[in-house]
């Protein structure tokens, strides 16, 4: 269903124009956080902003109530001008109990508006996240513009109306469960943002088996709503302009989701089956959960019963004829390294997903990092180079996938995909394609061969690429194997300059690959100070960081590598133009290595490993650092 | 292409590759016995795909004129389950061995039992590790020295046909390298039944395990040491089929036939039994306890496949929501326009 | 350094680190039951180990008084086993979950069981991935719509005690999160267990798969839905224990007592039979099929384990070639002298 | 047994005397090729030479008889003096059959002396080597030494009188199966080397069970050496002084017999049981078996299901206060990436051993190569630094092992040590040491704590190690696991801070590894043209022809790396004194790629990767090369 910008309720307070803002909603993770977040992405992106944003959640299922270790955080930037991070510092900070306040504020900027759920913090909340004192009546708090609402209270009264099927009013416990819609609609009068969305939202899902939550959810919002126009404790509400984004129809994507849709799409588009072999692991469950709802698409998935079946199941159904997948984070990935070395010496098209997580071992699985890039270059045994591609925002793995399936199934190789968790739970609007204008992927299977003549599975054609000769063809019976093989005939062979000549192919096909994608391409200068290089998920904030920095008058230049092996063609060159090149990474200096090694120059490296994306400012400030060097 | 299938024979189901088994090893027999039944199933070579892990059973797949996967230690189960999904017009095989099936395999072996995949499970249980030259594998019998085990092997060993019954199997049979017609026909039964198929052979590795079957070999002696299977039929064994097996209770007793016993006393044999603890009861039968072993098909029950399962549920989901169509489902959620601009 | 041991309570057990379990969790109730039944054992806290793999029931560890491992997914009877072997003096507990045990972790927990590690196995069966939100495992029931099946599952679940039985359990039982004392005395069974114990427990899982085992622990209906096992006794069961299971043959039924069928008459529970047949006859009785679940301990026979095994044979053998000499070892091939050089 | 070098029988041709030589002797892989060559090996050693051995045989147990893929050679160099290699170029070469000619005269010298058993060189073995004509026939062979030798024949005359038990003569299959002493005698006569130890190999192999066979074969061993003394086909034989090698008692270890060794002594001087968790791999596999013989000496080996559980168990035993230690080749390593992670967290010690072969996946399990040294530093999820330690030698091993064990112990880390097949296999002589002078390797685990202390798992001392607290210590009880640990409670901590502080100490821990190994040392000048680095195996190759090129007069220095990671603290220091710095590897440039990321050098390489070791003369001519281009 489309919808376009419109008001349902109008404010009669003063607006005030913005060109964007910054708000992150926390509370305990039973608070529902992650539901109003987006409600409010989604409320900013069909008011034509731009958004982008970062949900936050602890590594329990329900971690200890009120606690800490509890919250769960749920941060959106919706602007009118396009933006690449769901923001540094907050505009706005709605806290739920004492714990989200505590763990949340130090984000907040000065004078920033702080919504405080008034109702919890006393007693049992205070002592639940080891406070002595009720923080809000501290007075570090004054810096801030804080606004205290008994949420709680308030939404009981919006929703005491409300009847269950069985006639009754809802329990105490049901009633609590709307506080997050309370504040969600204070946020959305704030904001100017519409309701609308919202309630058609709690009528799908509700209002057929559970009509009296819809009704109270509901109220709730339109209550929070009323409370900030009525109460006198906002003097003004703010409006942000539609975003002057490229014209066409958009939605609203996660990265997981964006991933999966490219999937199919690619499968599509090449008139392949889809199958995906995986085992579950955050944070990359949601691809398999996601596409295990297509099985009308074509799309069939395999739970499989670890990592390694996955990963080997894709191989035989590569080797079937599918476009076939495995996907994980690293952990999981760490298990498939035995199977890729093999995937890599048959040289069958299939694609390998790491949505990373935080590190080592396993780590912080529910947060974020870029530190299996080594791993997925070098982590099997022997000379095995494989092309690796990473997605760089949630829309991005959308193109991503068809982009490495179209390597993947030209040059008859195995693709790596990166994502991380920040990506694959961050949304972010997406201007829908028309499939029927996508361009195709064609892949051709050799037929039947005539009587006399012979195949040779491992002949090539102008790409490197062998035969992908399918089980089924009359005449092409040939067996694959991890043992060393021969050229052309692929049997086993131990002859010591054929395992050369072999060893420097497959090198070769990767390096290839460099001529056929985009060189990398530079914003900003052409050649100047400083270049900051990323990959992956830490694009928006280098992109928006060097932005500012040129606006600051600083010679800084962005490029991003899309392609990590092998390297785009023009990279060395562009890297040249630039005294000094900076590396902002989310490990401690992972793509710096390969780019040392290769290249011989000395990168400057920002790196961070705490499981949190890259602010802008952070970036922004060491550019200034470096350009003050080069002074 | 053609219309009526060429009739083939054991020798175009043999591939151009020199065979590099030891000169005497089990292997060559089942070799032979598997290109022998094929031309009976009347499946072209091209529909046919054989998939190994590693030893030196798993260099089979070389040795076949038709599809195949030399694939990675223990592994085999997975990829033939994933070319089954992405393929159930074929017929898959796969090939393993006492190690790469029980040891680092034993996992996905479990699993691809439990969901019956349709394909056919063939392990060569020669009872050590042939390709790395001796060292103990599961089914090694306690005591055992083996390069790994100089002082004898103190492991439990698992039983093959147990693990599969405890994991749901639907086909598991047993069969010898040497006894060459039953094991043909051991493996035409494995073809046809519809799931998951588990065929032990016994394989005699002359090298490093000679004679680990000989109980069950040896002209004079084999006899009294197996248990030929057949359905409906009553357990009589022994050179003069002049032994039985009984139930006493719930444990098997060998008994004397004539001496007052008739056959209609002995246990008889129902491959079909719904409840698989016939088949189990079968697979605990091992000559170190007084019994013959069983050969031949213990269990062959008809459930439904995995893959089967995979395609009909694919076309149930078309059939209620119709084909998918990409750019319905991009527009599933809240979408808007952005207009160009006209300023 | 104490010579009288201090008597200790289910608190001391307790770790001091808050827990992380969804409230209501039937997680919670397991916990409780092991640190009220450990001091039973006279065992010292220090002595005591719990490893466990990934999963929320894999949190175990964290909560326990003890030395603990929260290890990585699947893998815990390895590290188990090497503890066990490194150190026998030492009580050690696998703690672990439907998917961990059975799904990822299937080959160490088969390869654990056959060897007989003198360990004992917790496994805490909800029928789902608890910590991943909620996908299906390998004990899920078919047809059932997780978040990895939106259109039903159409696996074919393994049964973890048919599993264990056929890779030669020695201790099999289950019990249920909420049957607090039938669980105690049951954990209690299985610490005194020498070999490797197994314990299915089912367990509620709340949140994602409520209601799992509600046949089971629903006051009204578990009694026709449970077989509480006695060695020696006749399986009676039933609200009014008016119901009892009988073998046919090798198949077992479910009969009403009294109308002309005998306690007698019916099927005695003997966990100590040599043949494990009827341990695993009893694993396959489901309520999906009619029949109640036993609980409680399905088999407990005596078998050396495989620690105990190496322990003796590193005895023995030092016994009959004495203490290792290094000297003596470097110099057990040709040896030669280079003298200093004279010129 | 102690022997010391002596004759037993006395050739009256002329003798003349070598520096040494270098021979091969190449059959069928049925004609116990291995068995002679190291017989051949060992009395080489015993005359005092130095040695070293090359076995290079084929994957299959039994390749196909008579064919080129079922040749199975044994190479020999011995010397009096100090060898680092088995030899280029060959002096002499015996064969056994025609497949065995064709596929190993190419490395004959010219002039060398060629003996071949005419006997197999007809109709069903030419036909089995693939050959129309007979090759030694062909004017090819003119340029060496031809000597036809009707091996078969003789051997069989030679044992026509020996009986069995039964009082029966030998079948020709037996009588057959002695050729190889035969072959093994003709040599032994041509370098002077003593009979008698090979006689009394015999008799302690066969001389109780079966005398005839020890009988048979030391009359076809002394039938060669008269064959030698008598036939008119030899002019000379040889002698080769005994090695100016340092005074001790010698014997002689093969590579991974030496590890095992090493690794029990690690284990004795430091008090510790040994814990060996493993799965049988080509070729790491005599590691397992080596160790399993030793269960007086406090050694448990397990012979896991998998490598995984391998690991696993390892780490379990690291636990309980074992020294623990699991081993495998690159397939097996790759598999246990995820279970090496959760070491490196954990921070137990242990060793993790890789015997490295012929790559990628199943590849050439047989052959030798160095292409798992990137493998072993990154093949983990997420930042999980580990220490890599690589032996450059047999012998070496012993010592690697305890080095390894010393520093893993110390800094509480797991250490990797890297193998390979050519160092597996490879024999050299080994001076033994006393155990009792070897230093102990002193190892504490903290006892019980008063009450009111607090026990901190994570606490550190100077060397950032944290205390090896072991079940079973009263008051101490804690846990581990894979989840990012608090500093110094060790409890699980999801915050960021944290986050990067431990990641940055477990860095930090291998990095101070650096300050306490021994410095790198360079042979040759101090500074100059051109430095030769190199790591593990390719050692011998390296330093002899570095050694070669300055005795052409050439300002060549070698320096090789025990420590992979980190780098010994002089490495930079060092590599900046020349002008040049070439890296020889068995593989497409792994090490290469590290030294150019961390100093930034643009080394030259020479890469290669046929699953054959370096040969001196390969890395001389690059070395000329290079120092051609210098000028
Ligand atoms: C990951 C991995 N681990 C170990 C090996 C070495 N390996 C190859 S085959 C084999 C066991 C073979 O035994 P089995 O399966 O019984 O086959 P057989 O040779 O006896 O036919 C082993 C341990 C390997 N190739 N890959
Ligand atoms: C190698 C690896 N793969 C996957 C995961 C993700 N993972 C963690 S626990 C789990 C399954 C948990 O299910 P179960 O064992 O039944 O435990 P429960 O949470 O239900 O107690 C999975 C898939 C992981 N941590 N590591
Ligand atoms: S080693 Fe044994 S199993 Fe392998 S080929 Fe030889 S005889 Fe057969
Ligand atoms: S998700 Fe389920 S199993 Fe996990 S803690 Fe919550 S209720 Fe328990
Ligand atoms: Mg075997
Ligand atoms: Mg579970």
């Amino acid at each position: 269903m489309s919808t376009t910008p419109q008001d349902t309720l109008h404010s009669d307070k003063d607006t005030e124009s913005l060109l964007g803002a910054t708000v992150r909603l926390a509370g305990d993770s039973g608070d529902g956080m992650q539901l109003v977040g987006s409600q409010l992405t989604n409320a900013s992106a069909l008011a034509g902003n731009d958004v982008a944003t970062f949900p936050d959640f602890p590594a329990e299922i329900r971690a200890p109530r009120g606690t800490r270790a509890g919250v769960s955080g749920f941060q959106l930037q919706f602007s009118s001008e396009d933006i690449f991070t769901p923001g540094d510092e907050l505009d706005a900070l709605v806290v739920m109990n004492p714990a989200a306040l505590v763990t949340n504020i130090g984000d907040l900027r000065d004078r920033g508006v702080l919504i405080a759920n008034e109702d919890s913090f006393a007693g049992k909340d205070l002592k639940l996240a080891n406070l002595d004192q009720n923080p809000l009546e501290s007075d570090d708090l004054k810096k801030y513009n804080l606004i205290k609402v008994p949420i709680t209270s308030l939404t009981r009264t919006a929703v005491s109306e409300v009847k269950n099927a069985d006639g009754n009013t809802l329990g105490t416990k049901e009633a609590d469960r709307c506080k997050n819609f309370f504040a969600l609609g204070i946020i959305c009068w704030l904001y100017g943002r519409n309701l609308e969305p919202t309630i058609r939202f709690l009528n799908d899902k509700f209002g057929k088996k559970r009509p009296d939550v819809a009704e109270a959810n509901t109220l709730a919002l339109k209550a929070g709503w009323n409370y900030g126009e009525t109460a006198e404790l906002f003097e003004r509400n703010y409006q942000v302009q539609p975003a002057h984004l490229t014209p066409g129809t958009y939605t609203n994507v996660m990265g997981n989701q964006a991933l999966a849709w490219g999937l199919v799409t690619a499968a599509n588009l090449s008139n392949k089956e889809l199958f995906y072999g995986s085992y579950p692991i955050t944070p990359a469950s949601p691809v398999l959960e996601e596409l295990s709802n297509f099985k009308n698409y074509g799309v069939k998935t395999f739970q499989a019963e670890d990592e390694i079946a996955a990963i080997c199941s894709a191989i035989g159904a590569a080797f079937g004829g599918s476009m076939a997948l495995t996907g994980s984070s690293g952990p999981g990935i760490a298990l498939k390294g035995e199977a890729m070395g093999l995937a890599m010496i048959l040289e069958l098209p299939m694609l390998i997903l790491n949505v990373q997580r935080g590190g080592p071992s396993t780590g912080l699985p529910t947060k974020t990092e870029q530190s299996d890039l080594l791993q997925v270059m070098f982590g099997r045994n022997g000379e095995s180079p494989l092309p690796v591609i990473a997605a760089r925002s949630p829309s991005d793995c959308f193109d991503v996938a068809q982009e490495a399936w179209r390597i993947s199934s030209r040059f008859m190789i195995p693709v790596i995909i990166l994502s991380d968790g920040y990506i694959a739970n961050g949304a972010e609007p997406w201007k829908i394609p028309d499939v029927a204008e996508l361009e195709k992927i064609s892949i051709s299977h050799p037929g039947p061969i005539e009587e006399g003549e012979t195949f040779l599975p491992y002949s090539r054609n102008e790409d490197l690429a062998r035969p992908w000769a399918l089980p089924g063809t009359e005449t092409l019976m040939h067996r694959l194997g991890g043992l060393e093989k021969e050229d052309l005939t692929g049997n086993v062979s131990y002859d010591p300059d054929n395992h050369q000549y072999m060893t420097n192919i497959r090198q070769e096909k990767v390096d290839r690959i460099a001529h056929v994608v985009d060189p990398v391409e530079v914003s900003g200068p052409a050649s100047g100070d400083l270049l900051v290089l990323s990959w992956g998920g830490t694009y928006g904030a280098c992109i928006t960081a060097c932005r500012r920095a040129r606006e600051d008058g600083m010679s800084v230049a962005h490029a991003h590598l899309r392609w990590l092996a092998p390297f785009p063609a023009n990279l060395e060159e562009v890297l040249k133009q630039y005294k000094k090149v900076l590396i902002p990474e989310l490990n401690m200096g992972q793509l710096s290595l390969l780019i040392r090694a290769k290249f011989l120059i000395d990168v400057a490296q920002l790196n961070k490993v705490k499981g949190k994306p890259f602010k802008v400012s952070e970036i922004l400030k060491r550019i200034r650092d470096e350009i003050e060097l080069l002074k | 292409m053609s219309t009526d299938l060429p009739v083939l024979t054991a020798a175009d189901f043999g591939s151009d590759q020199d065979i590099r088994w030891c000169p005497g090893c089990g292997d060559y027999s089942i070799l032979a016995q598997m290109k022998k039944m094929l031309p009976n199933l009347g499946v072209p070579r091209e529909k046919i795909v054989f998939i190994s892990g590693i030893g030196c059973s798993s260099r089979f797949p070389y040795y076949m004129n038709t599809y195949g996967m030399h694939s990675i230690h223990g592994r085999a189960p997975a990829f033939a389950t994933g070319l089954k999904l992405a393929r159930p017009d074929l017929q898959v095989w796969v090939i393993t061995g006492d190690g790469d099936a029980l040891s680092i395999g034993g996992n996905h072996l479990m699993h691809v039992i439990r969901r019956n995949v349709n394909l056919n499970i063939v392990l060569f249980n020669n009872r050590i590790y042939g390709l790395t030259k001796g060292q103990y594998s599961p089914t090694s019998p306690p005591g055992k020295r083996t390069k790994s085990t100089p002082y004898g092997s103190i492991d439990n060993p698992l039983n093959p046909l147990s693990l599969a019954v405890g994991c749901e199997a639907t086909f598991v049979a047993r069969s010898i390298d040497t006894y060459i017609k039953h094991l043909g026909a051991t493996l035409e039964r494995a073809a046809e039944h519809q799931g998951t198929s588990f065929v032990e052979v016994y394989q005699n590795c002359n090298v490093f395990n000679d004679g680990a079957w000989s109980y069950a070999t040896d002209r004079n002696i084999k006899a009294d040491h197996l248990l030929e299977l057949e359905h409906g039929k009553p357990m009589i064994f022994g050179k003069n089929r002049d032994k039985g097996i009984r139930l006493n209770g719930m444990e098997p007793e060998v008994v004397e036939l004539g001496k007052g016993v008739q056959e209609d006393d002995l246990l008889f044999h129902d491959e079909k039994a719904t409840e698989p603890t016939l088949a189990y009861l079968l697979s605990r039968m091992r000559v170190d306890d007084g019994f013959p072993e069983p050969i031949g098909v213990l269990r062959s029950v008809e459930h439904p496949t995995y893959d089967g399962g995979v395609v009909a549920q694919m076309d149930e989901v078309t059939a209620q929501k119709g084909k998918g169509d990409l750019n319905a489902l991009f527009r599933m959620g809240d979408t808007w326009e952005v207009e160009a601009e006209t300023t």
